[in-house]
């Protein structure tokens, strides 16, 4: 099993300060972003806007915070399947909800 | 059989004789979801029966006496494949007839009859549009579609006909409808069958199901006097709807001629089917459905009208084909017809010059 | 797990089961401390997947009540101070940062500098906390909480409520004001699952100070706190999707 | 020496981090919850002798079913076999030493204790009548019952059960011994793997579920009330985004222990061992995909009801393989019929109709008649009695000689296995017939032409209840009585075999190396070769 390799390498990369700081800005400015595109008027883009710049945090926080870029494949793997379920949920039970008003057939 | 009480005997020979083994088929989807139960059941036996007389036939042959040596094997990707496609097969087939069964017992026709039916802890309560109610029990013509609009007025509840093979949850605060065609002439069970609390199993009743004529005669037996619709005025006048719902050049709500059944456009953009369901929401959460043109001024009357009462003024609504009457209730509350009782008088709301139409 | 990997870190290992090869931190059942490592670290994650789908029930719930009542929304969402909101976001951001920068520490062997983090993320962790009990207040003292004292005079009258007449809200009719009960509950429920978590991770962290003073996460065992990070981080994550979907539902002029 | 004999007194017990004995305490304790549920069962049979409510008064009624259905979901069936033989066979089948986190596998019995005695306090002070559904608003607004330390204890209950999953899922990924390759892995651990998958990524949406259903009904929180613009609907979705994958989480393990069984005793290696694991996972995959065929009547849209069936259709395809591959591994076997292979039989048999019977109520069609009825009933009790049981006492014998050393008495288990396929028919066919009637569920009185069914239902669970304490008292008995069994007693490949019986505190002496394939009964023979050489 090649998963067991790639920890021996990778468990014990270090992720520097300089990233922590860069990815720290980072969240600031989008956070500063989030607020500022909601006092925006951008119609059905403004939900959009917020939750792509949510998503583009958490990537952000995910990737360099906890270590997933540079995690084994099953970390990977895991967390890819955690949100693959969460849409499942969110996505399968929205479909009832918006096919419900197309009317009987 | 001397040594047995006749008492008894007689006893067991009718508990015998009384119990039954296949619900009567008493509408017309029935026959045709028995033939999908039984082609399922005839599809169970054949799978039970193979892998039955394979399991017995392998203990047999292969049993440790008789084959002391297994003989190791991998596995037969042709032998998997097929046992993998054919039930697949066969489940798609079921899957196909069970959903063309459920589009016709889900799908009304457009000229089925209207009941209304609500559901309450723990009785169910119908309401045939000639105003005639009935507790736990529902009079149906054969021969005629009939169509249920089910709703509760607090917990879930199901309308479940055996004998008719259909089965609809009454939900609290939304209509849901199934509908059926009676056959037979018969006395019927009626359950509630989604668990509703402590008398859950004392809310069933029965379904008669009566030739046309003698259907027509019960209804002029248990007429109360005010059929759905003319209730339904009643309340439109004594809740003032005409004030504004009048159809008069400077109305601030659409007329409601015709309404039902047209595609409304709405002030948000969107377009809708004016069907029960919406009437009734519109009733109760009105400024979420501003029919296009008009300002969102309308009330709610969520707590203002029961379950019953909202019925018949959806009943009312659904039958109104010219604003003739709803003029006349506005103008006078004295020249409703003989029979349909004295209306209350209509208290119209003070008209406030700045929320005309627009 | 390859064969040649394991023969040759594990096997002879166990069966000498000699102490002074292992650190006291190996657990007698690994065979290694990269294993049990590797192994703490992803059942962390597992953990942290159970905490996605358990806020998946919420967020269904509260996309399905946004699109049916959007109005209601928007000016119940006009209830919360956006100023708390956007401050208690850089807070937490910030404790993850310190968190962050603790789990660094606790890998290059920094004692002072992890106990630093970690005291840090401690005071940000609560200062998050008391924001929000600011934030709470409020809604009690306006009757926003959701049950039986419920009001809607924000929403019918916004003329009387500061919020409302700040963000230039019209009345509501009552049947759209009486959603904003829905908002509320989801609000309520979200924001204080969210904080349950933060008082279990601060409830830890003050824990580990206590550990780390003692020099327990710099001798080369790191995982208590890399493993932490992560919840940590989870709870931040939480936050980010929570602030734009509660606060900033909708704030320029109508 | 052994894991039992290793250290003393109730505290060595109470404080263990041994899987093994961890997974004993988890044994005594749902042997205990099954019979309590067991006799709540018989209390159901006994009222519905008659079409009267005369035994009971209804609402004590709705009690006794809510309580049988919340004891022997939560806390029988979802932790039968993971926890128990899952719990002391997984690490020794991978050749582990423990499970990855010993403390979190202690803390999983502890918090299913903590729960399990909530549930009892809870029946004692009261009960509760929601139904183990808790629907609302009926939950949330209309019982005055116990809802709130009930739903507490399925809370609990459902972070045990993650703690399980999530500790096996860990174990299997990283603690396999070397050698062992995903594709030796034996064929209970795969089911397990996907349970616990189950268990990990569904259990947490219950929880949510039940505590918004608390809020709702501490603080009156809208989030399910139709009046205040919530959507109960929309409990049923979050509900069912959990219980229908418990259906599987109980059932896989199952699966699981019948690949076993039929393999040893059959001395062959699994049909088509590939296509048994990945159909595991196929089950857990789309066992997330099809929960709204439990809503078809309840008014979700209909283009989701064609998709759900659509999907309930797919998901039945891997159990139809199962079922046919364990058939196939008896081809050109060499087959002895000891109790876990009577009961694996069994298994086959019931699982096959509770399987089938499953594809009635998936088909959208036949759905309305048959749901919220007996024959739902009929189908989950084949399926989670006559499937899940069977194969847990199957398991439980299979075992046995490994947990405790002893041989069970194999005559009277083999009756014992008889006795239970009779009753459990007897008890349960009927029900079928009885939901075809039409007769619903929950009734605590029926219309009297329903009787003769039901006295043949209520006379089938008697035998049932004999044939189920049967294996109590000489499992009990063989304990001290017992033939010693040996370290192989049935000659089966498994690592857990390898080992002496009951095993070592560390499960192996040396660290196993899985140098052949798994059910590699020609290596099995070597060995057993290579060691009466080595004594001559």
């Amino acid at each position: 099993m090649t998963e067991k390799n790639e920890a021996h390498e990778t468990q014990h990369h270090i992720v520097s300060p300089a990233v922590y700081i860069t990815i720290f800005i980072c969240l600031l400015v989008f956070t500063g972003l989030t607020v500022g595109a909601s006092y925006v008027e951008m119609g059905v883009f403004n939900p959009i806007a917020a939750i792509a710049i949510a998503c583009i945090k958490m990537v952000l926080v995910v990737l360099f915070f906890m270590h997933v870029r540079y995690s084994t494949r099953l970390t990977m793997l895991a967390v890819g399947c955690g949100f693959f379920m969460f849409l499942v949920l969110i996505g399968m039970t929205l479909a009832d909800y918006i096919s419900r008003a197309w009317g009987r057939w | 059989m001397s040594h047995i009480s006749p008492v008894l005997w007689q006893y067991l020979v009718k508990w015998m004789t009384d119990f039954a083994l296949f619900p009567p088929e008493a509408s017309k989807i029935a026959p045709q979801m028995d033939a999908l139960y039984f082609f399922m059941v005839l599809v169970s036996l054949v799978g039970l029966t193979i892998v039955i007389l394979l399991v017995t036939s392998f203990s047999i042959l292969y049993n440790k006496e008789r084959h002391p040596v297994a003989v190791q094997i991998e596995g037969s990707t042709l032998l998997e494949a097929t046992w993998t496609i054919i039930p697949l097969g066969l489940f798609l087939i079921m899957f196909v007839w069970g959903a063309l069964i459920y589009f016709r017992v889900y799908n009304p026709p457009a000229n089925s009859m209207n009941i209304y039916v609500v559901g309450k802890q723990w009785m169910w309560k119908a309401e045939h549009p000639g105003g005639q109610h009935e507790i736990n029990s529902l009079h149906v013509p054969t021969g005629r579609a009939i169509q249920l609009t089910l709703i509760s007025q607090d917990v879930f509840h199901s309308f479940s006909i055996p004998a008719f093979r259909v089965k609809r949850e009454a939900i609290p605060g939304r209509y849901t409808t199934v509908w059926f065609e009676p056959t037979v002439p018969g006395t019927y069970h009626l359950f509630c069958t989604q668990y509703c609390g402590t008398e859950h199993s004392h809310m069933i009743g029965e379904v008669v199901v009566m030739t046309p004529d003698d259907y027509k005669k019960w209804l002029a037996e248990s007429t109360s006097g005010m059929s759905l619709a003319q209730n339904g005025e009643r309340l439109f006048a004594s809740l003032s709807c005409a004030a504004c719902h009048n159809a008069r050049p400077d109305a601030r709500g659409p007329s409601l001629a015709n309404v039902y059944g047209s595609k409304l456009a709405l002030s948000n953009g969107g377009t809708v089917l004016a069907d029960d369901a919406y009437l009734r929401e519109a009733i109760l959460n009105p400024s979420q459905h501003v029919t296009q043109g008009y300002s969102p001024i309308m009330p709610t009357y969520q707590g203002q009208v029961s379950e019953e009462g909202v019925i018949s003024l959806v009943e009312y609504i659904k039958n109104l084909s010219s604003d003739y009457r709803v003029q006349q209730t506005t103008n006078t509350t004295d020249l409703l017809p003989e029979g349909e009782g004295k209306a209350m008088p209509a208290a119209t709301a003070p008209v406030k010059p700045g929320m005309v139409k627009q | 797990m390859s064969d040649s990997s394991v023969v040759i870190h594990g096997a002879p290992k166990a069966e000498g089961h000699g102490h002074d090869a292992h650190p006291s931190y190996l657990r007698h059942h690994f065979e290694s401390v990269e294993q049990q490592a590797d192994t703490t670290n992803f059942a962390m994650w597992l953990f942290l997947l159970t905490e996605i789908m358990f806020f998946g029930g919420l967020f269904t719930a509260y996309l399905i009540y946004r699109n049916w009542y959007y109005p209601a929304f928007v000016a119940a969402s006009h209830q919360l101070n956006i100023f708390w909101g956007t401050l208690n976001t850089l807070l937490l951001i910030t404790s993850s940062f310190t968190m962050a920068m603790g789990v660094w520490c606790a890998e290059t062997r920094k004692q002072s500098g992890l106990v630093l983090c970690l005291i840090l993320t401690f005071i940000l962790g609560l200062g998050f906390l008391g924001i929000k009990t600011i934030e709470y207040k409020e809604k009690i003292e306006k009757h926003h909480v959701p049950g039986f004292h419920y009001s809607l005079n924000s929403f019918l009258n916004p003329d009387s409520d500061e919020a409302a007449k700040a963000a230039g809200d019209k009345p509501l009719p009552l049947d759209i004001a009486r959603h904003t009960e829905v908002y509320f509950s989801l609000y309520f429920a979200m924001t204080g699952m969210h904080a349950v978590h933060m008082i279990i991770g601060i409830g830890i962290l003050g824990f580990m100070i206590f550990r780390a003073r003692a020099g327990a996460y710099t001798a080369g065992h790191v995982t208590f706190v890399e493993n932490f990070g992560l919840y940590w981080h989870f709870v931040d994550i939480v936050w980010i999707f929570l602030f734009p979907l509660l606060y900033l539902i909708s704030r320029h002029a109508n | 020496m052994n894991f039992l004999s290793k250290e003393n007194g109730l505290l060595s017990w109470l404080l263990t981090g041994d899987h093994k004995r961890i997974a004993i305490l988890y044994l005594i304790s749902i042997t205990f919850f099954f019979f309590i549920g067991g006799a709540l069962a018989g209390l159901i049979r006994l009222e519905l002798l008659t079409p009267q409510a005369d035994l009971m008064a209804t609402d004590t009624y709705n009690k006794v079913f809510t309580m049988h259905g919340i004891i022997m979901i939560f806390f029988f069936l979802v932790p039968s076999v993971p926890a128990t033989i899952g719990n002391f066979l997984i690490p020794m089948m991978i050749g582990a030493k423990d499970l990855a986190l010993p403390k979190i596998n202690l803390l999983s019995w502890y918090l299913y204790m903590a729960a399990g005695m909530l549930g009892l306090y809870t029946m004692i002070t009261g009960g509760v009548d929601t139904g183990w559904t808790f629907t609302t608003p009926l939950s949330t607004h209309y019982v005055n019952t116990n809802v709130l330390t009930t739903g507490l204890a399925v809370f609990i209950a459902g972070f045990s059960s993650i703690f399980t999953g999530l500790n096996f899922i860990v174990t299997i990924h990283k603690m396999r011994c070397p050698g062992m390759t995903w594709f030796k892995l034996p064929l209970f651990v795969w089911a397990n793997y996907a349970a616990s998958i189950l268990m990990v990524l569904g259990t947490p949406v219950l929880a949510i579920t039940i505590v918004l259903v608390a809020l709702e009904r501490t603080i009156g929180i809208g989030v399910f009330d139709p009046a205040k613009g919530g959507d109960p609907i929309l409990f049923q979705h979050l509900f069912w985004f959990y219980s229908h994958p418990a259906v599987y989480i109980m059932i896989l393990p199952g699966m699981g222990v019948i690949s076993e069984v039929i393999s040893t005793f059959s001395r062959k290696r699994v049909f088509g061992y590939t296509a048994v694991a990945f159909s595991s996972v196929a089950i857990a995959i789309f066992g997330f995909f099809v929960w709204a065929h439990h809503m078809f009547i309840m008014g979700i849209s209909n283009y989701s009801v064609i998709v759900f069936s659509l999907l309930t259709m797919l998901v039945a395809v891997p159990s139809a393989i199962k079922i046919f591959n364990w058939t196939f591994t008896l081809y050109k076997g060499s087959i002895t019929f000891e109790t876990p292979m009577l009961y694996a039989f069994g298994f086959m048999g019931l699982f096959t109709i509770g399987g089938m019977t499953g594809v009635f109520l998936g088909t959208s069609g036949t759905d309305i008649h048959l749901t919220e009825t007996y024959f739902i009933v009929a189908h989950f009790h084949f399926v989670m009695v006559g499937g899940m049981l069977m194969a847990f006492l199957s398991g439980v014998h299979f075992w046995w000689p490994k947990m405790t050393g002893r041989m069970y008495p194999e005559k009277i288990s083999q009756l014992a296995a008889v006795v239970t396929f009779i009753g459990f028919n007897f008890t349960f066919f009927p029900q079928f017939i009885l939901g075809t009637l039409g007769m619903p569920r929950r009734y605590a009185s029926y219309p009297p032409e329903f009787q003769v069914l039901n006295v043949f239902s209520t006379a089938g669970a008697s035998i049932l209840g004999v044939g189920y304490l049967l294996p109590v008292l000489y499992l009990t008995w063989s304990l001290k009585y017992g033939a010693v069994a040996g370290d192989n007693p049935w000659q089966a490949t498994g690592l857990e075999w390898q080992t002496q019986s009951p095993p070592l505190t560390e499960n192996f002496a040396v660290t196993p190396i899985m140098d052949h394939e798994v059910y590699d009964y020609e290596w099995l023979e070597g060995q057993k070769a290579k060691e009466v050489a080595s004594v001559r």
